[in-house]
């Protein structure tokens, strides 16, 4: 019964059918539902954002990035990362330690990883007209980059083969040098050099500028990508299991034949 | 407008392919492990609707 | 094989040991427990696991599995400062090869806490005097090399001796001087782990043969010991 | 802790004292470095004045990645690693131990550098105690992040490209902060934000030396 998948988004197509071995019921249900949330709530964003809402008195069409650029720009930031941030210290901790939180550290940071280059991209591609140029040394562009290479690293660390305890404590380390070395990045490069407006979205009077269809879409953009995060993190955080369980298989049959070669014993 | 749309169509294009991504990798595992623990012994009988 | 005695806290005690290198089994399942006192033999074939039940219980390796207690504490956690009382001589000699001889055993010693008078006797003992003691660790040979390790281990007195085929590399005298080392310190109450293919270098000393395969201990006999532990039926010191 | 910190920091100053590679290598490296910059910035001076303290710092920050990546190999031989951990020493002891060590090869090739900077391209110091001091906090930051990711890499196969890729973004404010001051430092140069920013250098420092005390120990206990 593979669900037929509306045009706008294969995504839905993902939701296998049987109960394989990877899922309850209530795993598929809840990334169907994901799945159905992000892919609408996206395409509104996008329908909204390019044909209903006006264009901007200064910008003109340009400030319909508005309505992605930020959106990303949060769940990479503060929603991934602090995410990874966060499951690697419950990591650390010896009484809440479990390779759960190294799996979703590690999906959270590899979904962070996709979002952060999309911010760069978009936001890039909102500096051209606006600044004029590609790539401006502004402090939270540059903070960015730079998070997204120290978290390239922290991919990186984990692809090493290690026993999985051992890996896990290695990443959560490494994510945890990252996120206290974002603040400081963050702050150095803001006194270096600064262009960038002040925070359109994240200050608390949420841009009284904006006109009203446009914050309600601004609103929508962010959701939509957060339900998309989700869902991703979920399937990533599976994908993570599956593999662990596929190492814990071949580690079973290698203590087997590790103790036949012990013979009868 | 072309930047506009330059910026939707590659942010959600990458988005959309890594989420197709994760699908795919999704599925690849679920059907490894699922050969894995039909390889061992199969303690319980065999599952009727086999995984597809 | 409980003695009447109340069972003094074991000092070595490995429960359903497994460790792992990457994805790669060295213990599948370790049971052994060692009195305080006692020298145990461990025989096996290539890599049966011998070095790795040596590794873990000096706290080199982490479990992924069952419980290790080394002199009463977990051997891996650093707190605990259980590694100060253990001695692992193994293939590796821990030697910086850009300091001397003296430097490295007084780095050795000190790092561990004992007294730096113990390294003198502890090098003559060993056969290491002289010039030898002024070269670069780099310029020896492997036999030397075990010698120094030797010393500093002499010079350390853990409680516990780790001995990974300490006699591989070791001439006839070095040997024997093992031999004389080894019973001194079971008589002064160290345990000593042996893991050798001479057993019969070992058997004499040893009052306990333990057989590792595949991983795990598949035989445990207690060996008949000699009247009198010290000295006899010991090649004399060269 | 202080006990094991010194006798490990003074065991890996001995070696390097036996085997002189920070001076007989990394520091012609770098002198070599701010060579190459000068060729590249060609020869009329106002730009490389300009460029100086910039300059400094980037050949500061490679010779950083040479002298952690050698104060990991001295442990790499002979299973030293593990004749650490098995001499029972306190951990944060031998992060402290060690990444002195470093910071005081760090403190020489600066020197060095410094002498050639100045000479080669001519700048004039104005206030040499802040130039010193921001030397010095450099390199107790580099010492302390670089002998932190020396040890989070220590275990790992690919080190030698992997420590400068961990390594070389995570010191991006110490080569920020650096150059600003050196520029208010040196001739012509505009003490504006000085304190602000050695406060961020001292706030880096103590950061990653606080991390390194506390987070040595269980690291190394994972390779």
């Amino acid at each position: 019964m593979t669900t037929i998948a509306p045009p706008a988004d294969p995504r839905l197509a993902e939701g296998a059918p049987a109960t394989g071995p990877d899922g309850s019921a209530r795993l598929r249900a809840t990334l169907w539902t994901l799945g159905v949330l992000g892919a609408v709530s996206t395409g509104a964003t996008v329908w909204l954002g390019i044909w209903v809402t006006p264009p901007d008195k200064v910008q003109g069409n340009l400030v319909r990035l508005v309505y992605l650029h930020p959106g990303v720009a949060w769940v990479a930031l503060y929603l991934a990362f602090g995410l990874a941030a966060l499951a690697s210290l419950l990591y650390l901790w010896p009484r809440t330690r479990s390779l759960v939180w190294d799996r979703l550290a590690a999906a959270a940071v590899e979904v962070g990883v996709v979002f952060t280059a999309c911010t760069l991209i978009s936001g890039s591609i909102w500096g051209r007209p606006t600044w004029g140029v590609w790539w401006a040394w502004d402090a939270r562009l540059t903070s960015t980059a730079v998070l997204l290479v120290l978290f390239l690293g922290y991919l990186a660390l984990r692809r090493v083969p290690a026993e999985p305890h051992v890996r896990a404590r290695r990443s959560a380390f490494a994510a945890l040098f990252a996120a206290v070395d974002v603040p400081i990045v963050h702050f150095s490069v803001l006194w270096w050099r600064t262009l960038h407006q002040g925070a359109t979205v994240l200050n608390p009077t949420l841009s009284p500028e904006i006109h009203g269809s446009m914050a309600w879409t601004l609103l929508l953009g962010i959701v939509a990508l957060t339900v998309d995060f989700a869902w991703m993190l979920v399937v990533r955080y599976r994908i993570g299991l599956l593999e662990d369980r596929l190492g814990a298989e071949e580690l079973d049959r290698a203590i087997d034949a590790r103790r036949a070669e012990g013979g009868a014993a | 407008m072309n930047y506009v749309v330059a910026g939707y169509s590659i942010t959600l294009g990458i988005l959309f392919v890594y989420a197709v991504s994760l699908g795919f990798r999704r599925r690849r595992l679920a059907r490894a492990v699922a050969a894995v623990e039909a390889a061992r012994a199969p303690v319980t009988p065999p599952d009727p609707r086999s995984p597809q | 094989m409980a003695p009447a005695a109340p069972v003094p806290a074991p000092a070595l005690f490995l429960r359903g040991a497994v460790a792992l290198s990457g994805r790669f089994p060295l213990l599948a399942g370790v049971d052994l427990e060692v009195a305080p006192g006692e020298v145990v033999l461990v025989e096996g074939p290539n890599g049966a696991g011998k070095t790795s039940l040596l590794r873990v219980c000096a706290g080199l390796v982490p479990l992924a599995s069952g419980t290790v207690r080394v002199l009463g504490g977990d051997p891996a956690d650093v707190r605990t400062g259980v590694r100060r009382r253990i001695g692992l001589l193994g293939h590796a000699s821990h030697l910086y090869d850009d300091l001397t001889v003296a430097e490295n055993l007084r780095f050795a010693v000190r790092a561990a806490g004992a007294p730096v008078d113990g390294i003198g006797p502890a090098c003559e003992r060993v056969g290491l005097v002289g010039r030898l003691l002024r070269t670069p660790a780099g310029k020896l040979s492997a036999g030397q090399r075990r010698r120094v390790a030797l010393a500093a281990l002499v010079a350390r007195r853990p409680e516990l001796w780790l001995l990974d085929e300490p006699h591989a590399g070791l001439d006839a005298s070095a040997r024997g001087v093992l031999g004389v080392l080894v019973a001194e310190a079971a008589a002064a109450g160290s345990t000593v782990v042996v893991a050798s293919h001479e057993p019969e270098l070992v058997a004499p000393l040893a009052t306990r043969a333990v057989t590792v395969a595949g991983g795990r201990v598949v035989a445990d006999r207690a060996t008949p010991r000699p009247v009198s532990t010290a000295g006899t039926g010991v090649a004399d010191v060269a | 802790m202080w006990r094991d910190a010194l006798l490990v920091g003074g065991k890996d100053l001995r070696i390097e004292a036996r085997s002189r590679v920070a001076l007989a290598q990394i520091a012609p490296f770098g002198m070599i470095v701010l060579v190459l910059f000068a060729f590249a910035l060609g020869p009329d001076q106002s730009p490389l004045v300009h460029a100086a303290p910039g300059l400094f710092w980037v050949a500061v920050l490679f010779s950083t990645v040479l002298a952690v990546q050698r104060s990991v190999a001295v442990e790499a031989g002979d299973a030293t690693r593990d004749g650490l951990r098995l001499a029972g020493l306190d951990p944060a002891g031998i992060f402290l131990g060690k990444a002195a060590a470093v910071g005081a090869q760090l403190l020489v090739l600066q020197a060095v550098l410094a002498a050639g900077v100045l000479l080669l391209f001519g700048a004039r110091v104005v206030h040499p105690w802040l130039l010193l001091g921001t030397c010095l906090a450099g390199a107790v930051g580099l010492a302390a992040s670089g002998t932190l990711y020396g040890a989070l890499s220590a275990g790992v196969r690919l080190r030698e490209t992997l420590l400068p890729f961990l390594l070389l973004p995570v010191v991006a404010p110490v080569l920020l902060a650096g150059t600003r001051l050196w520029q208010s430092s040196l001739a012509g140069g505009a003490p504006d934000a000085g304190a602000s920013w050695m406060r961020l250098l001292l706030v880096f420092d103590a950061v990653y030396v606080a991390l390194g005390v506390v987070v040595f120990g269980p690291l190394t206990e994972a390779a």
